[in-house]
């Protein structure tokens, strides 16, 4: 059975012997750990992630971040060099492709032979694990600032293997939330597993004395998902990972579109991820925050969505999040151009950079929103240590089981997927239909209450309809989806 | 009644779309037959086969499309689903691409009809009524 | 000697017909006051300006606008049609060129006839005056909703006359905020007396029943200007206006940068214009508010001026100005196209309309900020009433003369020009130099604090170099200007 | 010390660009004879000959600098003032232009220098260098 427990370096090192068979690039020889450590050590402070989140958060300046990757390696270079120059990112990513997400190597490699023959990516990212350490290590030598791994994967322990000994110190993930919102069934228990595994790697490299930053996935399925539930997901990966030793730990949030909510869901976000890392003993983990920019489905028209990229930049500013994650204003049409994927940094840049001496002033009404996310997350947490009796692993495991946490719009069968969330009168994030959900009735009245108010103000009752119209809004031009007359069937 | 099978191909994860044109599609007097996220080709024909279906609507959002839609006209044929109508939607290829020459490319493997990214469903409800009759 | 009255009506006509003299257009059958009236009143509501505008503020929607204009009347209605269609406009703008604006008509025809000869438009605007009423009309049959004209006229009476008969049911401008900015030499007695002609021919306009909206120019030099200056002109503006009949008034406020500071600034702007105009006998003016996106240099990046754009209309949404002039990607180069300013639209669009739900909550800090505001802009009005004795009008041009009220950064010799503006260590705008400002002691021991913590901060002393610095800054990508090592002269 | 004459030609009343002219070129030890906005070419002309100065630096943001600055080398020569050194810069035509076209238009004008928009002024004081000698 599942336990939060750190790996013994025994067995961690006999699952390494056959996770390092999954693909041939697993034999080479970077992966000796002592080479990879003898690497790490020769990162320079500023290409270290963890380092340089903790002079951002010092300074009190959002740094930004895109999503990025394509198939072919050398075109993979250029896209980082171009993102770091025309685009002025802080950090860099790699975005993996879904082929390596799934583990399907071969389909990966048949990809890039296809897109060498065509002369166009068509993988959606880069495939990591067929160009291994020495390919990575090219990518890492041809940019000046930290790299992280960004993709989805269940299963990424060939992946981090292969990352962190190329010298790239930061790694996306968690067994949650890289298996609710990018899996079908693939089992709870297994994820977190995989995960405890890249985080124990982690562990290993922090006793040698390098920081490597590791970030929880925030936005889940990044579709009307309330900040209690992303927020909960988002500590209990976070003391996961602190129990197999990680020291510095992003926890990230995707905006909701109410700025009140969303400035408090990020000053919680960082409170309480602090507050449950101290009180389970975890006290020495750095911690920093990511928001991501508008995660549900974007408008078509670019300039639309560049004033999407631009409120989203705003809120992370005057919410003091450590990093942001941008998005272009080809969100909606595909994978961005390089040339797309600048556009949207550099309009979140200025933003930030303008913004960077300014904070959301503290009020009665951000202070109510943030305490009933506190409420909420709290009964969260409790219900699901409740439930594991004491051990958080076997809790959430059973937990999402029955509901007691649960994902909307989640495709795992691992997930409930009973509740319902719609936006209230003002754009906040609200509970519609509660499922088996840890909440007390008097949480539950106060969802109540501010969704009658909505539909009271729309003339309608409060039902699914509310929920899927909230779906579309955004990318129509309005936060709160208005009802739409639609024709009944034929 | 008429029945079709909708659902979302290769490696793709994307639910959120997937949910909402079994709602709106089942609002509209269709017969739903969701086989979900991250089905392969041979989900789609067996479910077609299974329930009878006139039509499936395959969804793409990731960008693998192209390559997972491979043959999937030739497999069907070969399953006995030869009149079987093809939809294909979603962000089908990779990248913002001239979207007349992605339909033209799709329409050649096959496909009836080929939707550029955020088309709205009640669009393929009425195609659907034009294609398989009220 | 000036007063603050309304102009008798007879002396009114002997002024209009001398004044439909200046240039031919003046002699137009349709400037028959009756005639125009006629056509006023078949003005539908959704193509008054006055009337949308209480539509909007009773929604709490924030409207766009932009600005735009080019030579040729062909062009010009092409463009506005582009804009209402494609930028999703609101409202619609003639803006009109610099020849007209100085009354050089001549040099303004000269400017048709070689932009007709090169094919494109070698005019910053849209020659109003040399079109006539004829023309004007055109461009009014041409779209579907308001038309306003923007300028900078020192004396816009004849335009002012031809816009209005033509059914444009707006007219920006104000004897001090289209003097001050916009001219060397022009006496402020001059001017004012040209916008009361104006404003009298909307109040005659009024007593027929017919609603037009006036609009004082906001942001002035929209270079670093403290809130409570122009705040101050927008009052007495809006009083001057009332006086003569105005009853549909829209103060507006140019983007400083501290979003707090703007939008105490938008909320005092509406709760002082209200409380000055009800205390001085016209309660029955209907007032809004105008939010000017960033109106200083701008980044010549075109990615980073939408970021900017995104920036100001988040603020203008959550401060609830009723509209927004928005600015386009390409600003520091030049007049936009028509596709760049559609881009500057959609992205405001969006932005007002995601938040239009969303207002910026009170808190101490903002409420802070408007209380100084609000000392300042009474301790201004008391002084201009008091050097006036009691006369506006009077007062003003004596407290421009004598620096009670001073405005950075202005080309005019009415000007004090002694002031000078420099931002504090959050971005807000305050206060280096007050030349003689009527500020009292306790205001300004307020700003020489906050620029001393300022100062400190940065390591150098309170000084014009901060000011020079905040100048550039934000076309640089900052708020606040950083001490630029420059090496010293030859 | 090398005296220049700085101002803003035409109808155009943007002021903030060139308080900060003046103020750099004083820092660099310029004599800087400033006419202020709203200045035409005789303005220029005369100053330049009253105070004996080597170089113009025409400002024009508003977008009527191509019509404002038309036969200005003319005059200037017509004056006496054969050898002066002219420099444009600001905001010269109206809208968005290529730069490379824009400056071979001001070129052929008779300007010795013509700048893009938001030049760093620090960048002309290199030139005036050059062209004046130290
Ligand atoms: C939310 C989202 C996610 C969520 C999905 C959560 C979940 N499990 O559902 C998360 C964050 C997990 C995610 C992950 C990824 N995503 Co994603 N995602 C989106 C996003 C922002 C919105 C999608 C959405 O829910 N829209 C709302 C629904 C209602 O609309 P829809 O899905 O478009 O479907 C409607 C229509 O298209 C149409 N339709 C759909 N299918 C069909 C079929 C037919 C026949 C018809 C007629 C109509 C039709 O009807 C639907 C209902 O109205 C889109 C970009 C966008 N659209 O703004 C990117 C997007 C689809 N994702 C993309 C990518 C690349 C990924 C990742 C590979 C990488 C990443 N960013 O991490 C992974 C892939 C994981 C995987 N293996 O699939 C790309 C695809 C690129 C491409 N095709 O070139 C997009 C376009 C973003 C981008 N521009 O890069 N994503
Ligand atoms: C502030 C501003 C105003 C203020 C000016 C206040 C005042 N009295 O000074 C107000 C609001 C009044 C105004 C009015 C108008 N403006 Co205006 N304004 C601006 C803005 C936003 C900033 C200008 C500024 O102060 N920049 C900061 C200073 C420090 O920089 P600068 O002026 O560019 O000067 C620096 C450099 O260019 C260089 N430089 C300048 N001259 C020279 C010369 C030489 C030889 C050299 C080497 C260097 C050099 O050095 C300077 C110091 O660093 C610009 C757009 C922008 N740049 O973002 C538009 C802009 C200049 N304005 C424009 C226009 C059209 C107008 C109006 C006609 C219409 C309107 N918008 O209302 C009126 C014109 C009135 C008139 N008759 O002149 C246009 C010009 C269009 C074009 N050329 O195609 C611009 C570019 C905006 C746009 N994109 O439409 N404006």
């Amino acid at each position: 059975m599942i336990e939060n427990k750190k790996i013994p370096w025994e067995k961690f090192l006999e699952k390494r012997a056959r996770i390092l068979t999954q693909w041939e690039t697993g034999k080479s020889p970077l992966l000796d750990l002592d080479k990879a450590v003898e690497h790490l050590r020769s990162v320079p402070d500023h290409k270290n992630f963890a380092k340089k989140l903790r002079k951002a958060k010092a300074e009190g300046i959002t740094m930004i971040q895109p999503r990025a990757g394509v198939a072919l390696i050398d075109e993979h270079i250029k896209l980082m060099q171009y993102l770091e120059k025309e685009g002025e990112a802080d950090f860099l990513p790699s975005t993996i492709d879904s082929y390596t997400r799934q583990n399907r190597y071969q389909h990966a490699q048949d990809g890039i032979k296809e897109s060498e023959r065509v002369g166009r990516s068509l993988l959606n990212g880069f495939p990591a694990v067929n160009y291994g350490v020495e390919g990575c290590k090219r990518v890492y030598d041809s940019v000046h600032v930290p790299l992280q791994a960004r993709h989805g994967t269940p299963d990424a322990r060939l992946l981090t293997e292969i990352i962190h000994a190329a010298g790239w110190t930061s790694n996306e993930g968690g067994g949650i939330s890289y298996n609710i919102p990018y899996a079908k069934n693939i089992g709870l228990e297994d994820t977190i597993r995989y995960w405890q595994y890249c985080d124990r790697l982690v562990g290993y490299y922090a006793e040698q004395g390098i920081e490597i930053n590791r970030e929880p996935y925030g936005p889940l399925t990044g579709t009307l998902v309330p900040p209690s539930i992303s927020h909960t997901v988002a500590i209990i990966e976070a003391l996961l990972a602190a129990e197999q030793g990680v020291k510095n730990i992003t926890v990230g949030y995707g905006q909701g579109g109410n700025i009140v909510q969303d400035i408090a869901a990020l000053q919680t976000l960082d409170e309480l991820t602090n507050y449950y890392l101290k009180l389970f003993g975890y006290g020495d983990v750095f911690v920093t925050t990511v928001f991501h920019q508008w995660m549900g489905g974007f408008p078509a028209d670019e300039a639309k969505s560049m004033g999407v990229i631009g409120l989203a930049a705003t809120v992370a500013a005057q919410g003091k999040a450590t990093k942001m994650i941008t998005k272009s204003p080809h969100e909606s049409q595909g994978i961005p151009t390089k040339e797309a994927n600048a556009e949207g940094l550099r309009a979140s840049k200025i933003i930030t950079r303008l913004l960077q001496e300014q904070k959301f002033p503290s009020s009665k009404r951000l202070s109510a929103e943030k305490d009933i996310i506190k409420k909420e997350v709290n009964a969260l947490i409790y219900a699901i240590l409740n439930v594991g009796k004491g051990d958080f692993a076997r809790g959430v495991v059973t937990a999402f089981d029955r509901g007691i946490i649960d994902i909307p719009f989640a495709p795992s069968e691992m997930n409930a997927g009973k509740i319902l969330p719609a936006r209230d009168a003002e754009g906040c994030i609200r509970i519609l239909e509660f499922g088996n959900l840890a909440f007390d009735d008097e949480i539950k009245a106060f969802h109540k209450e501010k969704l009658k108010k909505r539909a009271e103000e729309e003339g309608r009752e409060v039902s699914f309809k509310m929920t899927i119209d909230d779906v579309y809004a955004v990318s129509m031009g309005r936060l709160i989806g208005k009802p739409k007359k639609r024709e009944a069937g034929s | 009644m008429k029945t079709v099978v909708i659902g979302v191909i290769g490696a793709d994860v994307h639910a959120v779309g997937n949910k909402i044109i079994e709602h709106v599609l089942t609002e509209h007097g269709f017969n739903v037959v969701n086989i979900g996220v991250l089905s392969n080709q041979e989900d789609f024909i067996n479910a077609a086969i299974e329930t009878d279906a006139e039509a499936i609507l395959v969804s793409s959002l990731y960008g693998h499309g192209e390559i997972d839609c491979k043959y999937m006209r030739e497999n069907c044929e070969e399953a006995g689903l030869g009149k079987i109508k093809l939809y294909v939607g979603g962000n089908i290829v990779v990248g913002k691409q001239d979207f007349k020459e992605v339909e033209a490319r799709f329409k050649k493997m096959g496909f009836d009809r080929v939707y550029p990214p955020g088309t709205d469903i009640e669009d393929a409800v009425k195609h659907l009524r034009e294609d398989l009759g009220e």
